[in-house]
């Protein structure tokens, strides 16, 4: 294969599968297919998607991608995904599969592509419970989506992070303060009104940031901050709210203070880049602060996000946020980021550097018997007794 | 005389979607002023006839001409502007609305979004009963008020809207003596006010009374017109019938048997918690027909139910064959030798919805004769149980799958009384057997009632029809609000003094 | 609880009856003429979307509204066509309408706002709201009241209404009396839908400013249970479709708390309505000839 | 024999068949439609669809696959509506079905255990709706929507707490292998048969014996079925009861039968949908199950038409709901098939 002759004739093929989620579910599909639309940009290949109506469609979307044995790699998008892999990769020993979230390690054709949202959300919580003890308020909240395990881990985290930013602001102040995490489970992913219920609640409750881990359920999180926001007269936070998978803040600057990001795009990206340069492994691979497979984003982060949307949506979101250009919403991002002192976001990434050279675990537990006792923990050190 | 027309109807034909030809080209006048009988069997057409000239149903062809004009109606309130108004066979009423929105509706005044001005509405509607001398209860639900009262909230309904012209569609089947002639009495009163009635009803002797002239219809067909004056009852059945019709009832005399049923001191609740039966005692022997008559809604009702399983008495005894069967359910009746010939045939007796099989067998479903294993039903088995009905009974069935809806009213309820036959009973409670029957098979199911009683059967009859009751009871009840005012055999009293019973004075009294 | 937790409670709860007493109120209304739906929940999901284009291109909420209203309208529209004069299934559309929003509005979001899933809605698109430190009024909240209690009076106290009632229990009568039964079914119909179709628009325009594919969540059930409940009264409507938001908004409060597993104060709007029905309500009678086509001959 | 099978032939009445196939037809001329409008071509995005529904043995297997849950919640919705009752509580009792198999087979490994505990917790699930039903006269739209809702959360709480699975929280605790339903291949197990088997019963209890013909009776005309000494209170009772029942069974069936999980996934996402789905398959069968049989499979065939079309096609799955949509509301139409009848005799005429 030499790189780069008939430009005009994609070179192969790649699929990818979402799962219910769907395009359009604000988290892990969409990042996929940010990530393997680039990919397929950048290595000219041609993206075929196939999405699943229930749960029911995963062999069988599987199955169907395998069978045309014309692509170099089939991406399934979620840990649902992974007994069907498990089955269509062992009856198609020759295809290459890419596992996003499922936990598949033994198989030379399947790369299992993990993420350490702990970490990632440690970090949301340190900055939560900081931007809360510097305003002199005790509580801060998390609304999820329908518990199921996988969320265990971003509650820790948050919990970890929001513990170790009490001690890190008795040390760096000598004030004691004691922060309560308010934490709801929804029950859906689906139903943006329940988010802002709950979060209307967590606000009434006295939560000063709010963190979403809900799908679009989270989307009412970011209405509920920016109403009261509204009833204040204000245009930035606080109060705020911290979105989830994607750099979400651009959906309503202002409102969100950052975004915990899951880079599936990065993992997805990757798995095809090594596809098609041949160097395709299969087994684990685990993205977490270190390889910036999770982190909090960054103002470019955001851009980069806002920058991958279509050219008329972009023009169509500036105007509707009332600015003339993408530097002014730049500038907007990076002065709702000042409402909160810099040195916050240096502790915040105070924490990011222990965790990358690992003084400080992260409990990523995997059961309800896990976040209990993640949840009755007192302090950091105890949650981490937990991650060992 | 030169009388003018005020309907015409030239030619009309009906076709239905499924393919009946209920209409073969029928001509019909009507003269203004007159009242007009209009005659035939069950499935005639009469009633299509009617609803074409109401605009109900539009004529496949043929033309009808209003006072010398032709018209083409749409919907019914064209008809209603040309002056005609139609009182249905079937009630149409809003059984949830009381008698005011019923007549009122479609014609309530001012605009569709004002309040309903109820009072002049009513102001007007008490101006109309008091000129005709009928009374209804304007604000109860109708679906509580007795048939005859509906009845007359059908009426009221046309006459609100001021029509020269009425249909009645058997309006007397469901009423009863007294109210019949109330009825009759509004009718000549409106026919003196000058306006025109087409009365259609299988009752030969009010036609007799009521009418001008009448027009039969036989098979979608006009068989001719008489003037009632030259006409006489066998003249019309056989008109209508195409052959001679026994119109009155052998009965050989019979000495009664042993007492199969016995009421004791029998107490009824109704729907309203109200007593309707108030301890009634009577006995209906083998080889005898019990008759009950009385004004409608006087506990006959409540009773039946009482009798046949439907309703729990509060209190007293009822004994089949000498064993106490008070308060056993419907099938346990049944296996015990009870059969019962429903008074609403459509709601009780019939699942319309259903084929003629499955109604044949309606609640004979658990004989072994139509179960190969326990709990099963064989339908072969019961087709032809279906098949042997239909020919004993001369019953005219399309089919025996075809959905029992498809049968004529008259074969409907031949249907009935074969089946509850089938059930070889020893009692059978007959309520309202013959009502909206056309006159071939009202004779049918009579002489069937007196066959049975001939072989020993004891019977119950529940009838509004005096006449049906006087002419096959051995003994006859006349119950008047949940009491017997007397309990005598038909040949020893005269009509007024049955009447006089009815109306709530004891046989006692009377004689004094 | 203080009293501000009791504001919070109750204007979330107010808000959040909006879409299902719109709803029931109008599937009430449907339902009196004796046309069935189980589409509003596809009627919410559409009309959420295309209410929020209406909005956004005119710049103002109330055209939004309006443009919920006229999908409404128009799914009415093909819904009286199939069950009313083409006399078919009452049922079966709205399975086919809730499928059809699945993939329209999806679709119609990537294509239309080419951001995948969600949109945000501008301000000049959004509906203005009473601002409270303990949550936001919306005028609809008056206005869905002041409907409720219009269509009950029209209902039950004008020719119209009587005339309404009388074509869905018994549209023989209604049709002996000249009324043409076919013409008031249908825009019963239409009526109905245009009302969820207005709760839609609703959501999006105004309560959450946002549209998501599937933001509906499933209020176009509870809407008709609701109406049930009420016993296709539109004044009961209100009143159930309330109580129903308050659980909501009090099971919502009090999850927090952590008292017993999320699940079970999940569960508590459904398990009230239940209880109050089967203590309280009990019997409804549906209008006799609720779900019925009706032909002449 | 001989004769009995001809009569039962008579007894069918094949115009519902044909005017849901004109029906259909006429979805998928709409459908074509639209597909035309967004740029698709219809007749290769039909192709795949059918492709991939019939034109291989895998295809035909996972058509049966997807036909059979909804094959049975259909049922319980059709027995439902034949004794006059709405159901729409084929959704709840599913769930029941489904975590009592993962239950009860991990407490006695046997296929046959899992099976009849999922039915009785299907039909238990059922049995309140009944009760409030018969004895408080509650309409069973409120009681059977509210009972999915509370169903719905308390089968998560049993999947994300006492019944997840210690090696994998994202999915329940498996079903022993010994109890999971035998595979006739493809991933297609003996599910299907027992599904068209109940759905045979069903027919046989509704037009055969006197326990069905009394509840059918009852659903038509409660007056006269109370006099043809019939307990119309019993019929409803039994009909949630049964109708339940066969939910559950399907709820079982889908764990017990469906690799390769073999287990409830968190959130309930295989559990999810089957009882409303099975409402829709209900009325194109017209609520009799030997129609639901075929409508299941109809339906079986578009969802696992649905890989072939987005792949080869290219055509979006939203779109492909739309176009299920436009198929779903014609087949609403009866009068479908009179309107094109009396078209070309119109036709014909001229
Ligand atoms: N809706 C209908 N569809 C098909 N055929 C019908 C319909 N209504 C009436 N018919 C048929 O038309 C014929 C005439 O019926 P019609 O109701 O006019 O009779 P009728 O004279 O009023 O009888 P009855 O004395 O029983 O009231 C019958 O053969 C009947 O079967
Ligand atoms: N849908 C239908 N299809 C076929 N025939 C029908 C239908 N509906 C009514 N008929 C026929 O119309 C005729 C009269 O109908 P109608 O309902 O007036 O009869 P009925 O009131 O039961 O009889 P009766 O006047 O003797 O009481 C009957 O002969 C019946 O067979
Ligand atoms: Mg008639
Ligand atoms: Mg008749």
């Amino acid at each position: 294969i030499s790189p780069g002759k008939e430009e005009t004739q994609t070179k192969g093929a790649i699929a990818i599968v979402y799962d219910v989620g769907g395009r359009g579910d604000l988290s892990f599909n969409d990042m996929a297919y940010l990530g393997a639309s680039k990919a397929a940009k950048d290595f000219n290949l041609e993206l075929v998607e196939l999405q699943s109506n229930s749960e029911d469609d995963y062999v069988k979307n599987l199955e169907t991608l395998a069978s045309q044995k014309k692509y170099l790699v089939i991406i399934a998008v979620g840990f649902m995904m992974t007994d069907a892999v498990k089955q269509v990769a062992d009856e198609y020993p020759d295809q290459k599969f890419a596992i996003i979230d499922g936990y598949i390690p033994d198989k030379d054709n399947v790369m299992s592509i993990l993420f350490k949202e702990n970490e990632g959300s440690a970090l949301a919580g340190a900055l939560a419970g900081l931007i809360a003890a510097n305003d002199g308020k005790d509580k801060v909240g998390i609304v999820l989506g329908m518990e199921i395990p996988v969320l265990y881990k971003f509650e820790a985290g948050y919990r970890f992070g929001v513990k170790w930013a009490e001690d890190y602001y008795k040390q760096k102040t000598g004030n004691d303060v004691s922060i309560d995490v308010i934490y709801q489970y929804t029950g859906t992913f689906n139903d943006a009104a329940k988010g802002k219920a709950a979060a209307r609640a967590q606000l009434a409750q006295g939560a000063w940031v709010i963190y979403q881990v809900a799908g679009g359920t989270g989307l009412g999180v970011f209405d509920a901050v920016s109403e009261v926001l509204d009833s204040q007269g204000k245009k930035m936070g606080p109060p705020f709210a911290i979105g989830v998978d994607s750099a979400q803040d651009w959906i309503k600057p202002g409102v969100i203070i950052a975004s915990m990001m899951k880079r599936v795009d990065v993992g997805v990206y990757t798995a095809v880049k090594d596809a098609v340069e041949g160097t395709f492994k299969g087994g684990i691979v685990e993205l977490g602060l270190k390889e910036d497979g999770v982190g909090i984003s960054s103002v470019d982060d955001v851009m980069a996000m806002f920058n991958s949307l279509p050219e008329d949506t972009q023009k169509q979101k500036l105007k509707d946020l009332g600015f003339n250009s993408k530097d002014e919403l730049k500038q907007y991002l990076e002065q709702t980021r000042a409402q909160v002192p810099a040195w916050i976001w240096e502790a915040v990434n105070d924490l990011k550097g222990k965790i990358i050279t690992g003084t400080i675990k992260v409990p990523a537990p995997m059961d309800k018997e896990g976040i209990e006792k993640v949840r009755a923990a007192k302090t950091w050190q105890e949650m981490m007794e937990l991650a060992k | 005389m030169e009388r003018t027309p005020i309907i015409e109807m030239k030619g009309i034909v009906k076709v239905y979607p499924d393919g009946t030809k209920a209409l073969k080209g029928v001509d019909l006048t009507v003269y203004k002023g007159e009242i007009l009988g209009l005659l035939g069997e069950n499935g005639a057409g009469k009633t299509t006839l009617m609803k074409i000239l109401f605009g109900m149903l539009h004529p496949t062809s043929g033309k009808i001409f209003i006072r010398g004009e032709e018209v083409r109606f749409k919907s019914p309130s064209d008809a209603i502007a040309h002056g005609i108004g139609m009182v249905h066979q079937h009630f149409t009423l809003v059984e949830v609305f009381d008698a005011l929105h019923n007549i009122i509706l479609g014609m309530e005044g001012h605009g569709l979004f004002s309040k309903i001005d109820v009072d002049r509405a009513t102001e007007k509607l008490q101006k109309l009963m008091e000129d005709l001398n009928f009374k209804v209860p304007l604000d109860v639900p109708v679906e509580d008020l007795p048939v005859g009262v509906q009845q007359r909230i059908e009426i009221l309904k046309m006459l609100f809207r001021d029509v020269d012209v009425l249909i009645l569609d058997e309006p007397t089947a469901v009423l009863t003596p007294l109210e019949v002639e109330e009825l009759f009495a509004v009718l000549k009163k409106l026919k003196a006010e000058g306006k025109t009635i087409i009365f259609i009803s299988h009752k030969l002797n009010e036609v007799m009374e009521l009418t001008d002239r009448v027009t039969v219809i036989r098979k979608g067909e006009v068989i001719g017109t008489v003037n009632t004056s030259e006409a006489t009852p066998q003249l019309l059945a056989r008109m209508m019938v195409g052959r001679d019709v026994v119109l009155r009832i052998q009965k050989p005399p019979k000495e009664p048997g042993e007492p199969i049923l016995e009421i004791r001191d029998l107490w009824v609740k109704g729907d309203r918690g109200e007593e309707a039966v108030g301890g009634l005692s009577f006995e209906v022997r083998a080889g005898e027909i019990f008759g009950i008559a009385g004004v409608e809604g006087n506990g006959q009702t409540e009773l039946i139910e009482a009798i046949t399983g439907l309703r729990r008495p509060e209190k007293g005894q009822i004994l089949l064959n000498g064993v106490e069967i008070t308060g056993r359910s419907p099938r346990e009746l049944y296996e015990a030798g009870m059969a019962h010939i429903p008074e609403d045939r459509t709601h009780m007796g019939l699942i319309l919805n259903m084929t003629v099989t499955e109604n044949a067998i309606l609640g004979l479903q658990w004989m072994k004769e139509f179960q190969r294993w326990k709990g099963t039903i064989d339908w072969n088995r019961a087709r032809e149980h279906t098949r042997r009905l239909i020919e004993e009974f001369e019953i005219v069935a399309p089919g025996v799958d075809a959905p029992v809806k498809s049968l004529s009213g008259g074969n409907q309820q031949k249907l009935i009384v074969a089946r509850e036959v089938s059930k070889k009973p020893v009692l059978i409670v007959a309520s309202q057997p013959t009502r909206g029957v056309d006159v071939a098979s009202t004779e049918y199911i009579r002489n069937y009632l007196v066959k049975l009683r001939n072989e020993g059967k004891a019977v119950l009859l529940v009838s509004a029809d005096l006449d049906e009751v006087v002419q096959l009871s051995d003994r006859m009840g006349i119950i008047y609000e949940g009491e017997f005012m007397g309990i005598v055999k038909p040949e020893e009293v005269t009509t007024e003094e049955i009447g006089m019973m009815m109306g709530g004075i004891r046989y006692e009294e009377i004689r004094k | 609880m203080n009293v501000g937790d009791v504001l919070t409670i109750l204007f979330t709860s107010l808000m959040a009856m909006v879409p299902i007493v719109l709803t029931s109120v109008g599937a009430a209304w449907s339902e009196r003429a004796g046309v069935v739906s189980i589409g509003y929940e596809g009627v919410l999901l559409m009309s959420a979307f295309f209410g929020a284009i209406f909005a956004e291109l005119a710049h103002n909420a109330i055209v939004g509204l309006v443009g919920g209203i006229v999908v409404g309208v128009l799914l009415g529209m093909l819904h009286g066509a199939l069950t009313v004069y083409l006399k078919g299934d009452h049922v079966i559309p709205g399975i086919g309408i809730n499928l059809l929003a699945l993939g329209v509005v999806p679709f119609g979001i990537l294509a239309y706002w080419g951001t995948a899933g969600q949109h945000q809605l501008p301000d000049d698109a959004q509906m203005w709201h009473i601002r409270t430190p303990y949550g936001e009024l919306s005028p609809m909240v008056f206005v869905t009241i002041a409907i409720a209690i219009v269509t009950w009076w029209v209902l039950f106290k004008t020719p119209l209404g009587l005339r309404v009632r009388s074509v869905g229990e018994n549209p023989e009568a209604a049709d002996a009396l000249g009324i043409n039964v076919e013409k008031y079914r249908f825009w019963s119909t239409v009526y109905g839908h245009a009302l969820a179709g207005l709760g839609g628009a609703f959501m999006s325009v105004d309560w959450l400013g946002l549209v998501h594919k599937t933001m509906s969540g499933g209020r176009g059930f509870i809407a008709l249970a609701n109406m049930v409940f009420s016993g296709w009264n539109p004044l009961v409507s209100l009143i159930g479709g309330w109580l129903f938001g308050f659980f909501d908004a009090l099971a919502t409060w009090l999850a927090p708390k952590h008292i017993i597993p999320g699940q079970f104060i999940l569960m508590l709007p459904y398990i009230m309505t239940i209880i109050i029905v089967a203590g309280i309500i009990g019997k409804a009678r549906p209008p006799k000839w609720d779900g019925r086509p009706y032909k002449r001959e | 024999m001989k004769k009995s099978g001809s009569e039962l032939l008579k007894s069918l009445n094949f115009r519902p068949f044909i005017e849901s196939l004109i029906a259909i037809f006429v979805g998928f001329l709409i459908g074509a439609i639209v597909l035309l409008a967004f740029g698709y071509n219809p007749f290769e995005a039909y192709y795949w669809l059918f492709q991939g529904a019939l034109g291989s043995t895998r295809g035909i297997a996972s058509t049966l696959k997807y036909a059979t849950p909804i094959m049975l919640t259909a049922l319980t919705f059709a027995i439902g509506t034949r004794t006059g009752i709405f159901n729409i509580g084929a959704e709840g009792s599913f769930y029941f079905g489904a975590i009592a198999a993962v239950i009860f087979t991990n407490v006695w490994d046997n296929m046959l255990f899992g099976l009849v505990m999922g039915m009785l917790l299907g039909a238990l699930w059922a049995l309140p709706a009944a009760v409030l039903k018969v004895y408080r006269g509650v309409h069973e739209v409120i009681s059977t929507i509210m009972l999915n809702w509370i169903g719905w959360f308390f089968v998560l709480w049993l999947i994300v707490g006492p019944y997840a699975n210690p090696n994998d929280p994202n999915k329940t605790i498996r079903i022993p292998v010994d109890a999971r339903l035998p595979e006739i291949g493809y991933g297609l197990s003996i599910a299907i048969i027992i599904a068209v088997v109940a759905a045979l019963l069903t027919y046989f209890l509704l037009w055969h014996t006197t326990m069905g013909f009394g509840m059918r009776a009852s659903g038509m005309n409660e007056k006269a079925a109370r006099y043809a000494g019939m307990n119309p209170k019993m019929a409803v009772m039994w009909s949630f009861l049964i109708g339940g029942l066969l939910s559950g069974l399907g709820g079982a069936m889908k764990i017990m039968g469906e690799g390769p999980t073999y287990a409830i996934s968190q959130g309930g996402a295989n559990i999810y949908g089957f009882g409303f789905d099975g409402i829709g398959v209900s009325l194109v069968g017209r609520n009799h199950p030997l129609g639901i049989i075929l409508a299941a499979i109809f339906f079986g065939m578009l969802r696992a038409g649905t890989a072939l079309m987005q792949a080869q096609a290219q055509v979006p799955l939203e779109i492909i709901k739309v176009i299920q949509g436009i198929i779903v509301i014609t087949v609403a139409i009866p009068s479908l098939y009179d309107l094109i009848k009396k078209a070309i005799h119109r036709g014909a005429a001229q």
